[in-house]
């Protein structure tokens, strides 16, 4: 393994040490290990909690967007400490929701801990985001993963939480954004975490992974390499069969980490070209590594059905490390 | 099991997790995310500490104590999951130093219980449950026809080892792997395994 | 090699092309390969052209920044015909400036386009970057490489030009931020080119290249992998012995494409904490994968000593795709 | 030479670059950047289509045309030198149908003119100067020995192709391999590989 770490067992507590430094806008608490908005708590305004399992996503936190953020360690949720204390920083008496991505151990965590904060006297609201079509949502799977569409859900509730909407709207809102959201993935390499030291899957040279999610597990299937074009066409078929979008939509084109932005590029002029194909109009669109899988060299493509509100908020101004404009 | 016991027991649950870290990990890695092992040791290297720091008096503090460390310092679905077991083995308990065979049925049957109901899984969806199960069926058996602790602790022990392998061909319904659909089947659930190393530490002290 | 892409002779007009469809505020000539703000030519404004050679730098391009950027084929400098067509299509009858990498390629291409446009009556100034310390400067070599500076050149001197500053001034503070900047790389792996379809050298598990440029050419010296701590050392030492900085300086933690954002902050967090101990301040910072080359793991560091005038122009407004903020 | 056999000429250029672009980039990726055989050879395939599209009439022409090619297809620093050298060379020539071999003469020195004005490398620099330079030495002196071009070509290939393997002790002090210091020790310049294959095209054709 070939990393710029010091030391495997310390790399979250360091990065978050590195991020404190770089932003000074945001308050990092590395004792309990969470990130919060430098003005947080502020009074009246609903707070959003994200579990976060990957550093970058600290990099939503500010102003239209998250209120905090709470790393656990590579690709492991956070503890119910944790994300108690970074929901009690962030509440200011008009309630708390909790973002979470739908894996086992994320939905447990904030379980327990959205507990311990009603024995606090703390409105939680919680919002689950399944949106990885990939996996059947059926009884036979933990149900769909949350991927792309978390980037989604916080931004547009960070932008109507700003504007003081009130607890139950921000819920209801950030469940509908996640109902209109479909993604898919697909690797081509394995990451590697620090810990395991070793990618977490082989992958042949012309082999990939389609229908990953974004902990460095293995895919629905392996299949061999295609043409970028095939890819982005299986890809849409597969979210635009599990979700009849018709547009107009808001596209996520998001490479997984060791992704360069010039095969994002030509990504989405595939994803533009096929959309008009099947008569799906674009009125937003966002290029880059946003939602990551430490290295992994893959893409996601997530498509939200979007409402005038949905492309307003998402308008709105946010001022994040990750994701900043009008600000 | 006096509380002392129970912590031997607790430090060879780590020492066992400690040597397997690696074969746990590379479980995961194969049917999840590769964290398994990196996981558990990580939480029950702080339960070891925990224990030592102001070792607790009764078993069920012991246990009680050990589950609320792995629920503050694992995360993902093995520290609520092994968290809530131990804490409500513990609380199931009777607050005496000394507990029988038959106290820790009933406590297994509740550790067991909050596994079910909060992670909702079912025997047979390829979990720890599969080793679990069999692990208290039959310490159960084994108490019900007049073993000590040390016997039926390593009847529990050979159950689960057998309850891990025989996850091998199911195809996973919860957790992780079960986004993996069919190329689940082949592997075994590395939650199962580490199960059946913490029962054989059970057997190992007893 | 495994990319997403459809024909490796076609990667960088289909990246340009989705470029062109997730940005309708630049303007893309598919023909001519450049970028242009979609205001350009805009009256009496001094024109920014970059020299390009990977897409993302595409991501530079908007008011407060570049008013032009040219690819070339991949890891290529571009032909004088685009420079040329790019150099016409910003100028406002004020000039423009070619801020030009040190390299080879690049120069004589520029030059080139230089001489071409002085025929067409266009008045250009050439801005040479060439930050990499690694690089001895003397009749030994083709002199320093611009390497992370000609983001703080292009976002210092964009700036300014937006402001409406005249050409002479804007090409000599170019070259004062040059000459003000430091920088060097290290890279765990090399990057592949679509058109090699291999790895541009091979390393072993435990091996790194000390002092590599953005065009995935090997470095000055193999090395064993070291704590990140020890590396960004290093690099530090090698900035500081070359150029006398006290600061305040602008630092740029540069991935060179495939490095997640958890290593970049760890790094940044040494880079604080060691330039504290060396007594050199920091005024003011930016982390993430900027100034790439193509997915090669790796890291730079950028230094940049700065006036008051120089961070007053990197705090003004830029809106990019690949930097915002202010606007 | 005619303007037939200089664009014969090209085309047996294109030809050997097409079949050696391989060669020539794994040349570049050991001290460069891994693309030289790739540029080449979009240039020299531009080149071929120029020609054909409108075939020109005189030596000269066909030399300027293919250097302008050259210039505004290929970019990096092969471009410009290759497509000025050609430039140069066909600016020298008469207008005439027919050039005879002193004029090639004339003409080579204008080519390597225009490298060393535009790149400012000196011989041992580790470039394509390296073999140019005595290719351009054995044509000159085979054409004051009174040799016909075919026989002054020969020479000039065999010259440049020693000379292309003479780079390989070198240290590079100009282009990109210049950055790797000593370690350009031990490699061939790919831009001295590709200048050999333009001479042996010469040979060939002439
Ligand atoms: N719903 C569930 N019920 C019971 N056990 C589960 C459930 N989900 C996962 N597990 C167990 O947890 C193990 C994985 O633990 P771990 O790797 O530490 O967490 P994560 O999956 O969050 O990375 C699985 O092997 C399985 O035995
Ligand atoms: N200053 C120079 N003078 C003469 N030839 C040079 C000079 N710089 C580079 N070259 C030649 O160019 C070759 C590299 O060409 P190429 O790989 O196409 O361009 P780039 O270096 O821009 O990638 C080198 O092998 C060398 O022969
Ligand atoms: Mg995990
Ligand atoms: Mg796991
Ligand atoms: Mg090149
Ligand atoms: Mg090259």
């Amino acid at each position: 393994m070939k990393k710029f770490i010091n030391d495997p067992a310390d790399v979250v507590a360091q990065a978050l040490r590195g991020l404190a430094a770089a932003h000074p806008e945001l308050r990092v608490d590395t004792e309990e290990q969470y990130i919060v908005r430098a003005d947080a708590p502020r009074a009246g305004k609903v707070g959003l909690v994200l579990s976060l399992i990957r550093i970058s996503d600290g990099g939503f936190v500010g102003p239209g967007m998250l209120d905090a953020a709470c790393p656990g360690e590579v690709f492991t949720s956070p503890v119910p400490d944790q994300i108690l204390a970074a929901t009690k920083a962030v509440d200011g008496g008009a309630g708390v929701v909790h973002i979470v991505k739908n894996y086992t151990g994320d939905v447990m965590n904030f379980q327990l801990a959205a507990e311990l904060a009603a024995d606090e006297g703390i409105s939680v609201e919680t919002v689950l985001v399944d949106d990885d079509v990939a996996v059947e949502d059926s009884t036979w799977t933990a149900g769909r993963r949350g991927t792309g569409a978390t980037l989604l859900v916080e931004k547009i509730t960070g932008a109507r939480a700003e504007e003081g909407g009130k607890l139950g709207e921000i819920a209801a809102l950030g469940r509908e954004v996640n109902a209109a959201s479909g993604s898919f993935a697909y690797a081509l390499t394995a990451g590697t975490t620090p810990a395991a030291g070793r990618p977490g899957f082989d992958l042949p040279a012309d082999e990939i992974e389609a229908g990953v999610g974004i902990h460095g597990e293995p895919g629905r299937r392996r299949e061999k390499l295609r043409p970028a074009k095939d890819l982005v066409h299986s890809a849409l078929d597969a979210i635009l069969d599990a979700k009849s979008f018709t547009g107009p939509v808001i596209v996520l084109v998001n490479g997984l980490g060791g992704t360069p932005l010039i095969e994002l590029y030509l990504i989405y002029g595939e994803v533009a070209a096929y959309l008009g194909e099947r008569g799906v109009s674009i009125a937003r669109q966002l290029v880059g590594n946003y939602v990551t899988s430490l290295d992994m060299a893959g893409m996601s493509l997530t498509l939200c059905q979007a409402t005038d509100e949905m492309i307003r908020l998402w308008d709105a101004p946010v001022r994040t490390p990750g994701l900043r404009w009008g600000a | 099991m006096d509380a002392t016991l129970a912590r031997d027991w607790m430090r060879a649950a780590a020492t066992a997790i400690a040597a397997d870290t690696d074969r746990l990990t590379r479980l995961d890695a194969a049917i999840g995310d590769g964290d398994h092992g990196v996981n558990l040791h990580r939480g029950f290297t702080a339960v070891v500490a925990a224990l030592e720091k102001s070792p607790p008096e009764t078993v069920s503090e012991v246990l009680v104590k050990a589950g609320t460390t792995l629920i503050s310092r694992v995360g993902g679905a093995s520290g609520p999951l092994y968290g809530s077991a131990l804490r409500a083995a513990g609380k199931a308990l009777p607050a005496t130093a000394e507990v029988q065979p038959s106290d820790l049925v009933a406590a297994l049957h509740a550790g067991l219980e909050a596994v079910r109901r909060l992670g909702g899984a079912a025997p047979g969806d390829k979990t720890l449950i599969d080793a679990y199960g069999p692990a208290l069926d039959a310490f159960e058996k084994a108490v019900a026809g007049g073993a000590g602790l040390a016997e039926a602790a390593g009847a529990a022990a050979s159950a689960a080892e057998a309850g891990a392998e025989a996850t091998v061909p199911l195809q996973a319904r919860k957790g992780r792997a079960s986004y993996l659909g069919k190329r689940s089947i082949g592997h075994q659930d590395p939650g199962a395994a580490s199960t059946s190393l913490i029962f054989q530490a059970l057997a190992e002290v007893a």
